[in-house]
């Protein structure tokens, strides 16, 4: 099974690397840009062939390691 | 000799290249604002280490394309010398000015301390007094020097004599145990196609001096500044 | 608006953190009741962080005048002159809260905060150093807090370019639950270009610059008041994420508008952000300020005016501009694609006046606030008197084995994992890098003359005896900087400590100020700047008595000053100070022999003033090639650091009959040095003239350090017990010693 | 417009800070986990509303900035 994890910074918490990178859109002559924040993709292959185990696992990797839920969230997406 | 610095927002060793560089040439070389456009008139043109805009994205992606680098490249295009240093390295490459890319290091972590790097070969201006396979001890400090690219290039840089620094020991061994950041087969400076544009990660600036670093730096400032 | 109607419940006065005598005080005050952004603003202004308020009476018996000092504690940071009109400027500060929550960010800010706090005085950062506490390596989340801790110091510091030179790091279980994250920086100011955050001239821009405000920590202030629960872990984004690159780029806007006089004085947001900036101003001068609230630059919609005052988004200030200046300052921010705004203005009424789209949003009188904020004299209960520990170890203890322990142990071992992640090389005047000396030696740029930095503390000698230990600290950041030949200047310090409700805890902080009080009086060492970090407690379990020193001093020629490594064969090694073998609290007897019991040794500062300057002037006087103070394991331990660092081995003389071979060996007595020289004779004839015990306890040579009585280890196997330790815990492994 | 621009590591180049992932989710006791590999995930709002022409911006913004075509794939999501 694998499974695509994105961590992303809580709306509200500062993103310096997203600001970063939508000044330098801008400078590049790109108009038209809005806000641009930049998160983390993570995929995971598992040899959990359970879908619904397989959630489950992921989450609590999100909780234990992948994400710190004190200024991210994360999203699973099972792919495969 | 006119020696042009460029700075960007997040540049921090600028200072230091600069006094290297006056250290060994006996003038002040220009720090130049990213924002300007033309560089007429250097023999020499540096970009040197740092965070350029925070190394956001990726180190150097957001410096190569600010105006001050079209112009570094059409300096370079003219065969004006032009030296990268450790961010400075990494602009190169994102501007195309040299092969490769410059990841982050295999421990992922920074790494700061002062290593050895062996000459491959002497080629002027850049690599000064010093000849192939002489060793000298500088300083490392970067979070992405992991040098990268794929085996024809690599074969194409070694055939070329392109690679101008390898990570190796006191005694000059270059081996997996001397690689401090994964680099492909411990590259630490190459050169470009026409060999006058380098870029190397450690930072021969932070060792001119005795009593901070040491002073053998500056065999390399010494070529550059046609002092040698 | 909705926020304007909030009722204000006795429920919500709680929940910021006011008792009730407090909010009949805000009554008082302001001859009403508070709307709900007034009451925030007495919230954080009264909250321990910024009030000091169980804290300030004590404080306040520090020694912080002489000669040297040029601004005392009270500004952002403290000055000293340092010779030829230049100053240095420095101050410690705490971020263990956050940096438990989220260690990357929580660590980054606080060196950015700290960063701040020096260059808002004018000067420009030239070396960052860094005190940290951890829980036992065993306890599940200690990896990965040194991890990520570590990683923001080196994240924060590498990326605005400033070498971090120097720290410390200890752990303990007392921490598991409660890190300690503690940051100094020095920076450079010439002595008539100094900036106050005091507020002048009447109609004068209040000018807001930096980052935009967003809602990161509200409350970050009151949380780092209060005590921990299992559940703090879950609340909201307390925690900010610091910008290095903005911090960078307003570093050097800051000083290029520095170097035109258009300022008039200058605070940067740190805790308690616009509001602690703007009160403290219009306190300091006496006057009003009138913000204008709807101006300040905004990162997120609909932003209400209590959360614009208790923000601590980071890497902003506020200044207060000459007249008809902000066109320029406005240019220079521009320059560096800073938001630039103005905000408001100065004025006489002495209050601290809202606006809000034109509407009056809040205001309060700055006076009362500041003056009527909460003063209390804590019950405190003195630490009992420790007795003395059994020291007898069995009797087929062997004495090298024991070295290897204890220089693999988490306290002693190599902390090269730490520093190689810092930048410590940049500006290329890095003359004692970290492992290199006892303090960091960093030159002045184009200059011969070098400042001495160290941070230091014994936690354990703390809880043992608070005033000892407190007057330790001191004595051993005086120690360290005197080991590189530097004459030690002036000190900070950040008073880490638990629940200062508990007289007990209260106790500790009681003691450990007059350890510090008694030292630095001793040692001409006056305290200019300095930081509190209370309620260090994990359900109910307090931390160590943490009193951190962060100790300044100079050099007139770098090039005469020492560092550790033995550099040759052929050199004598003299002991300087006085020998007893005392073990109570020794690195030894805890890790050893498993004994925490007994007092640690006695602190004698004639002792230690008159050893410590008869060593500086053997190493201003080129007598000496090596030195390294005696601190954690005694002799054999600074004897291994020295033969590690240097490559080179010792043999050993004979011990003294008089004493325990374990106690000659790893006794902590305070006050001593060992010098590696050339000239034996004319060390201990020096040393005999002024009546400074000094003895040879050994020599250089071959590649075995040799203890007395002929057990060896070589230099090599000592380097690799040293040095592989702390990477091999952080790739996973258990603590192998 | 919103879209979701991932940036991953190509095949065949080493991902040092997936495989410390991996094996850090191993350490905590999670099993059968196969290759792990870390990405970017880079959201942006753009004023733009032709979809078609919001792709071609992306796709321009991609191998201008976004992404090093020597190490890094990416691909474009046009989320609404
Ligand atoms: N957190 C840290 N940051 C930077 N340097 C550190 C840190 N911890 C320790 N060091 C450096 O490692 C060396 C040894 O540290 P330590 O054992 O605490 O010194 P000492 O023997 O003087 O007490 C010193 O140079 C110190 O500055
Ligand atoms: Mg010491």
């Amino acid at each position: 099974m694998k499974a695509n994890v994105t961590v992303t910074l809580k709306r509200g918490v500062l993103d310096p690397q997203g600001k970063a990178i939508g000044h330098a859109l801008e400078g590049l002559g790109f108009d038209g840009i809005g806000e641009v924040r930049q998160g983390k993709l993570i995929e995971v292959e598992l040899a959990e062939t359970d879908r619904k185990a397989a959630q489950a696992k992921l989450d609590e990797m999100c909780r234990k390691l992948l994400a710190n839920t004190v200024i991210e969230d994360y999203a699973i997406e099972i792919v495969e | 000799m006119k020696t042009a610095i460029t700075v960007f927002p997040g540049t921090n060793r600028e200072r230091d290249m600069a006094a290297a560089i006056e250290k060994a040439s006996g003038s002040k070389p220009d720090l130049i604002w990213h924002g300007e456009s033309d560089l007429a008139g250097y023999d020499l043109i540096v970009v040197p280490g740092g965070f350029s805009y925070g190394d956001y994205l990726r180190c150097g992606a957001m410096a190569g394309n600010s105006p001050i680098m079209r112009a570094v490249k059409q300096q370079a295009e003219r065969g004006v010398a032009v030296l990268g240093v450790c961010n400075g390295f990494q602009v190169l490459t994102e501007t195309g000015m040299l092969p490769g890319v410059l990841m982050r290091n295999a421990g992922l972590k920074f790494i700061c301390k002062m290593t050895h790097i062996r000459c491959e070969r002497s080629h002027a201006p850049f690599t000064g007094s010093l000849n192939q396979g002489d060793v000298i001890k500088v300083a490392v400090a970067h979070n992405e020097g992991n040098y990268f690219a794929d085996e024809d290039t690599l074969d194409r840089l070694e055939g070329g004599g392109r690679v101008v620094f390898r990570y190796s020991n006191a005694a000059g061994l270059v081996d997996a145990t001397t690689n401090l950041n994964g680099s492909q087969r411990n590259i630490a400076g190459i050169l470009n196609e026409s060999g006058n544009v380098m870029g190397m990660m450690p930072h021969p600036e932070n060792a001119i001096d005795a009593l901070a670093g040491g002073v053998e730096g500056l065999k390399m400032f010494a070529g550059l500044a046609g002092t040698a | 608006m909705s926020l304007a109607e909030v009722e204000i419940t006795p429920e919500i006065v709680a929940e910021h953190g006011l008792t009730t005598d407090e909010y009949q005080i805000v009554l008082n005050i302001l001859g009403r009741a508070p709307n709900i952004t007034e009451l925030g603003i007495f919230s954080v202004m009264w909250s321990e962080h910024c009030s000091y308020k169980s804290s300030r009476f004590w404080l306040k018996t520090l020694p912080t005048s002489g000669p040297q000092v040029i601004q005392g504690p009270g500004e952002n940071a403290g000055v000293i002159d340092i010779g030829d009109g230049d100053t240095a400027v420095f101050k410690i500060e705490s971020h263990n809260h956050p940096s438990f929550i989220e260690p990357y960010q929580g660590a980054a800010t606080g060196v950015g905060g700290i960063m701040r706090d020096v260059f808002t005085m004018g000067a420009r950062p030239i070396a960052n150093l860094n005190a940290l506490r951890f829980g036992d390596p065993s306890h599940a989340k200690t990896r990965h807090l040194v991890s990520g801790v570590v990683a923001g110091i080196g994240g924060y510091g590498n990326c605005m370019g400033i070498p971090t030179v120097g720290g410390e790091v200890n752990f303990d279980k007392a921490y598991n639950g409660n890190i300690l994250v503690n940051a100094m920086t020095v920076g450079l100011a010439r002595s008539d270009k100094i900036f106050y955050s005091k507020a002048s001239g009447i109609g004068n821009p209040v000018v807001y610059v930096g980052s935009k405000t967003g809602r990161d920590g509200i409350h970050g202030a009151t949380m780092a008041s209060a005590e921990f629960t299992e559940d703090s872990e879950e609340k909201r984004p307390t925690v900010q994420v610091g910008d290095p690159f903005t911090e960078k780029l307003l570093l050097e806007a800051c000083l290029e508008l520095m170097a035109t006089d258009a300022i008039v004085s200058i605070q940067d947001m740190g805790a308690a952000g616009l509001t602690s900036s703007s009160v403290e101003m219009a306190d300091k001068g006496g006057v009003g300020i009138e913000l204008a609230l709807d101006k300040v630059p905004m990162r997120e919609e609909g932003m209400t005016p209590y959360e614009l005052m208790l923000s601590e988004s980071q890497e902003r200030m506020l200044m207060v501009l000459k007249p008809g200046r902000e066109a320029e300052a406005k240019a220079i921010f521009d320059k560096w694609e800073l938001d630039f705004a103005v905000v408001g203005r100065v004025t006489d009424t002495g209050n601290l006046t809202l606006m809000w789209h034109g509407d009056l949003a809040g205001e309060i009188p700055v006076a009362p606030l500041v003056e009527a904020s909460p003063l209390y004299e804590r019950p405190w209960e003195p630490t009992p008197k420790a007795g003395d520990v059994d020291t007898s170890i069995p009797a087929d203890m062997s004495m090298s084995e024991a070295l290897k322990r204890l220089i693999g142990s988490p306290d002693l071992c190599s902390r090269r994992w730490i520093w190689e992640q810092y930048d410590h090389l940049i500006g290329g005047e890095s003359v004692k890098t970290p492992g290199a000396a006892d303090a960091a030696i960093v030159r002045l740029p184009g200059q011969k003359k070098a400042l001495a930095a160290t941070t230091d503390c014994t936690p354990r000698y703390c809880f043992a005896e608070p005033e000892t230990g407190g007057a330790q600290a001191v004595a051993e950041a005086w120690r360290n900087i005197t080991a590189t030949g530097a004459t030690p200047l002036a000190i900070t310090n950040n008073m880490n400590f638990g629940n200062p409700e508990r007289p007990r805890i209260m106790g500790q902080f009681v003691g450990c100020i007059k350890g510090m009080t008694a030292a630095a009086l001793a040692l001409d060492f006056p305290v200019v700047s300095g930081n509190v970090s209370l309620y260090n407690e994990t359900n109910g379990v307090a931390i160590l008595p943490t009193p951190v020193i962060g100790g300044v001093g100079m050099i007139a020629d770098a090039a005469l000053s020492v560092g550790l490594a033995i550099p040759e064969a052929g050199l004598s090694l003299i002991l300087i100070g006085e020998t007893k073998g005392h073990l109570g609290q020794s690195i030894f007897m805890r890790d050893l022999m498993n004994r925490t019991d007994g007092a640690p040794p006695p602190v004698d500062l004639t002792a230690e003033r008159r050893n410590g300057d008869c060593v500086r002037q053997l190493i201003t006087g080129g007598h000496v090639a090596a030195c390294h103070d005696l601190s954690d394991g005694g002799l054999a331990v600074a004897l291994a650091d020295m033969a590690i660092a240097g490559g080179v081995g010792v043999t050993m003389d004979a011990a003294p009959s008089n004493i325990a071979l374990h106690a000659w060996l790893y006794g902590e007595d305070q006050a001593r040095y060992l010098v590696a020289t050339k000239d034996e004779a004319a060390v201990l004839a020096a040393c005999e003239k002024v009546g400074v015990p000094a003895q040879r306890v050994g020599i250089s040579f071959g590649t075995a350090l040799t203890l007395p009585g002929g057990d060896t280890i070589s230099v090599e196997d000592l380097a690799h017990t040293h040095d592989a330790p702390l990477p091999n815990y952080m790739a996973g492994a258990s603590w192998s010693a």
